[in-house]
């Protein structure tokens, strides 16, 4: 795959649905261990990193995904909105000067991403946040050395089920201690919806 | 729950036009943000004192601008950590060239939002730096999770910070004296009545006619237990002693203290908890050098109480007693 | 009505021994009474300013002692007139020889006591003068009546009074300029939800929940008329709109405007009537000098709010800035 | 009659009575159109008067009187309690150096109570206070020049239940406005109670 400045916006539209379509879902998910505004949240951010993508025209891919950190780091607020903001702008800076994005540079991309998440969110896998998505979904990819939709929405959905399983040790689910447990994470199941995105666009491709 | 409000996305906008027309001689607002400063900011030759937060918690943090406390508050939503830009220009808004410093209180929306904006300003070639305020007891201390809240304290932090800023205190000397505020102060509160969100328009939690929830956090976060009202003496006792297990002072040891409003609970209240903390304190041997009674952390219209101890020494004795000009914190 | 309290019948004590233990420095119980006074009174050569009435205020009255403002306060129990007993030990104690002014707020209780007490102290050859503070328009203005209440523009009269006082004026000025100021100030308040008296328990109305009362005193009397909610904007309109259309202003003149919380109402919403109480104003013509928001004279824990406008002239200006120490009234 | 220092005594311990059995039929009817503390008031005076009064020895009538009129100042509060206090204060002060009070010097003393009570409350008939009780027993009293138990207990209970027909213009229940009419004067009520007292201490006397 050659990852072109076209399909970084068709993944951003497509993130941008799915969270609208599943606003609902997401602030419920994070009333009970949270605040409940984790679909408010990306709702507006993203919304905003659509239009914004689109008012402008884009040379590089790197352009679009700091357009898009950028975005969301002053729209989505909270705890989500610079960790999605860093993921996005490490990707810009793991995309720069490249005039190909191919397989392994995107993944590297996403592997800087992740590691911009845990280092920001100081947050390891198994803390019941997006590192739980994020982290799994990059191993099987960097391990398949394969980038391929099936893999990455299957990867990404037992991820995030799985987050209901465990306790939260950061975020404000932490505050909720044992009485975590039992309920997925709200920002591991955004984390589901950007990855789905991701792999419609490979699909589409096809 | 009813609200004096207009519409309620519009709240903290139409607060912030408020507090300007309330003070036109003391307070600004950048244009375009969410960002209140000293009317004369960036003073120059001084360390900017930053700090904000989700609104919802008057009169913190803009009620704390004032010569020798706050140069700027950065406000959020209600309930909701500011974005990193609006940081950024709250950062900006008071630099001199001598260094800001960051004042923020331990939730991971904060941090992060504050920390890549200290951040941004660094690569702007602005020196920052900053203290994360974590003093509410009846959260766990543990480097493992998220750790403890902010809660009140954070007032102490600001005074303190601030003073020091005013005398002519370096940015170093600024996050030292602020450090050491961080590790003598602790918080604890407990409520028995709710808050709502405007844009909620229902009340976060519930408690039952003759509940009360002990340390529960200035958003409603769950605190330690649920148990039946108990009486003003019980409740001042349980704040105190939960925060003395964990301060391990020494006979002898100054302290101020600050008794706390939630948001409902009148001053009569807050009174009759402050007379019940001061003789478990004279009990115990500890010397009080000074008390606050009133409302300084809010969390909108929630019923309940913090106690606030810190621990003091000469140095933050005199920094305490340094005077501010700040509306809701006035020292002379 | 859940409260933070120990024995309902003591909550005035307790609530005393709390702001004394609170301000060592500053305040002093008079023995066997319910006084609380400046630590330094009787302050020599100076007029005595004495006010007071019914607990439940807060920070009125006792939050305005200190230089600049009041000397004594005198309370009772909750929403009720403290005795003539009372009255009269607070005016003993703030009399320097040079005469004891006492601030009333329009209450038939209020007014009785405290004329009996001055009464008294005057047969015992003390100096005694008042005025009676009415400054709520919701309440109908006629001498056949008991007339209008007194509600948060005594804070302004207490004030004004104080500053004089402090700035060597004698009893006949002192009682001049008080008697200017009650002229020149009106107030309206609004309630959303009700107050309980401690030793009731219950709350004394009630209030739909999409209902609020325009008008309303600050013990709960009746208002002029019971409304579906409004906005703060509407809010602001109807009290402001009664209240100027019985100050007849003229155009230019210059006022100070106080935004004062009832209990429960968070700050925010106290910024965003601001907002629009000054946008109202400025249209109009008026000149804002001065404006003050919070909780100034509350009603234990109802929520709603009321406005009170004064009208100011070169001699109120100056005594309205005059220094205060009082630390519910910080003036520097 | 000759009013004595023991008869007074026993008309202060009669009020008493009557005003701690009626405690909360008092407060009742202070609440529609007051505070609602006007039987706590009475009933935390009164009770206070008859431990004073049984406490020392009193030479004259007057210093009863006055020793009751320094209680209720101090221990009723609210509106009443200065009103009431200074009817005493009045009585007393009619009363001082009489070595007899007779009939004619009693009711002066109520005359002179009544005035008091006035003056202090700046309230006249009809504004449904005490004084509409106080002041048709006042002048029946005057007019008949004859001091008998049945015409004051008759003109008192009329006169605290035409209250009910009346709006109040001083006091709380003043800003009730018309919805004040309906409803008895609680501070008429404690007066009749008061005037009801001294009708049985003259029963007695016979
Ligand atoms: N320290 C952290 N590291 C990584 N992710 C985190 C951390 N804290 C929170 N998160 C993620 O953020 C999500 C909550 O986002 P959101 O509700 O938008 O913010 P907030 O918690 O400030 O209201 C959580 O579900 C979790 O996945
Ligand atoms: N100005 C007045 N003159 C005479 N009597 C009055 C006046 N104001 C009130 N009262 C009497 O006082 C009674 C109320 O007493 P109370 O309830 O004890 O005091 P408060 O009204 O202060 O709570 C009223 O029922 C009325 O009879
Ligand atoms: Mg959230
Ligand atoms: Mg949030
Ligand atoms: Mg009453
Ligand atoms: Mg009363």
């Amino acid at each position: 795959m050659s990852f072109t400045v076209e399909k970084a916006i068709k993944w951003l539209e497509k993130i941008n649905e799915k969270i609208q379509e599943n606003k609902q879902y997401l602030t419920k998910l994070d009333q009970p261990i949270g605040d409940g505004d984790h679909g408010i949240n990306m709702a507006r951010g993203f919304q905003e990193v659509v239009t914004i993508v689109n008012e402008k025209e884009y040379d590089t891919v790197s352009d679009v995904m700091k357009a898009t950190a950028m975005t969301v780091m002053s729209k989505v607020g909270g705890a989500s909105g610079p960790l999605y903001g860093t993921a996005f702008l490490k990707m810009s800076l793991a995309f720069k000067e490249k005039e190909v994005i191919d397989d392994a540079t995107f993944i590297h991309g996403l592997e800087e991403a992740l590691n911009g998440i845990k280092q920001r969110g100081r947050a390891i896998h198994g803390e019941k946040t997006l590192v739980d998505v994020w982290e799994p979904v990059v191993n099987k990819l960097k391990q398949e050395n394969n980038f391929q939709a099936d893999l990455i929405l299957n990867t990404a959905k037992a991820a995030m089920e799985k987050t209901k399983e465990t306790m939260a040790t950061k975020g404000r689910a932490a505050y909720f201690k044992e009485n975590s447990i039992g309920h997925i994470d709200p920002g591991s199941a955004s984390s589901f919806y950007l990855f789905e995105a991701l792999a419609e666009v490979l699909e589409e491709e096809k | 729950m009813k609200k004096i409000i207009n519409d309620p996305n519009e709240v903290v906008q139409e607060m912030i036009a408020g507090m300007i027309s309330a003070s036109p001689n003391q307070l600004k607002q950048v244009e375009g943000t969410t960002v209140i400063t000293r009317k004369d900011a960036p003073v120059e030759n001084k360390v900017g004192i930053v700090s904000g937060g989700g609104s919802g918690h008057e009169p913190a943090h803009a009620g704390y601008i004032g010569k020798g406390m706050l140069d700027a508050a950065v406000l959020g939503e209600v309930f909701t950590s500011p974005s990193v830009d609006q940081v950024y220009e709250g950062i900006k808004a008071v630099d001199s060239g001598k260094g800001v410093f960051l004042v923020i209180k331990n939730y991971t929306g904060d941090v992060l939002n504050f920390e890549m904006a200290a951040e941004l300003a660094e690569a702007e070639g602005m020196k920052v730096a900053q203290v994360i305020v974590n003093d509410d007891v009846a959260v766990e201390d543990s480097s493992f999770t998220t750790g403890r809240r902010g809660i009140a304290g954070t007032v102490f932090v600001h005074k303190i910070a601030g003073a020091k800023a005013e005398l002519g205190g370096t940015l170093e000397e600024v996050k030292e004296i602020a450090e050491k505020t961080v590790a003598n102060v602790r918080s604890m509160g407990m409520a028995i009545s709710p808050c709502a969100i405007p844009a909620a328009g229902e009340a976060s939690f519930t408690l039952a006619e003759n509940e009360m929830e002990i340390g529960i956090g200035i958003h409603g976060e769950p605190g330690i237990e649920r148990q039946k009202i108990a009486t003003a003496a019980e409740i001042a006792d349980e704040l105190t002693g939960k925060i003395l297990d964990d301060m391990k002072l020494n006979k002898a040891d100054e302290l101020a203290v600050m008794i706390n409003g939630l948001g409902s609970t009148p001053n009569m209240e807050l009174f009759i908890i402050n007379e019940k903390v001061q003789k478990t304190l004279k009990e115990k041997g500890f010397h009080v050098y000074r008390t606050f009674v009133g409302e300084y952390m809010t969390a909108l219209e929630m019923g309940g109480c913090s106690v606030t101890l810190l621990k003091l020494d000469k140095e933050l004795k005199e920094l305490l007693d340094h005077a501010s000009d700040a509306p809701n914190f006035f020292v002379r």
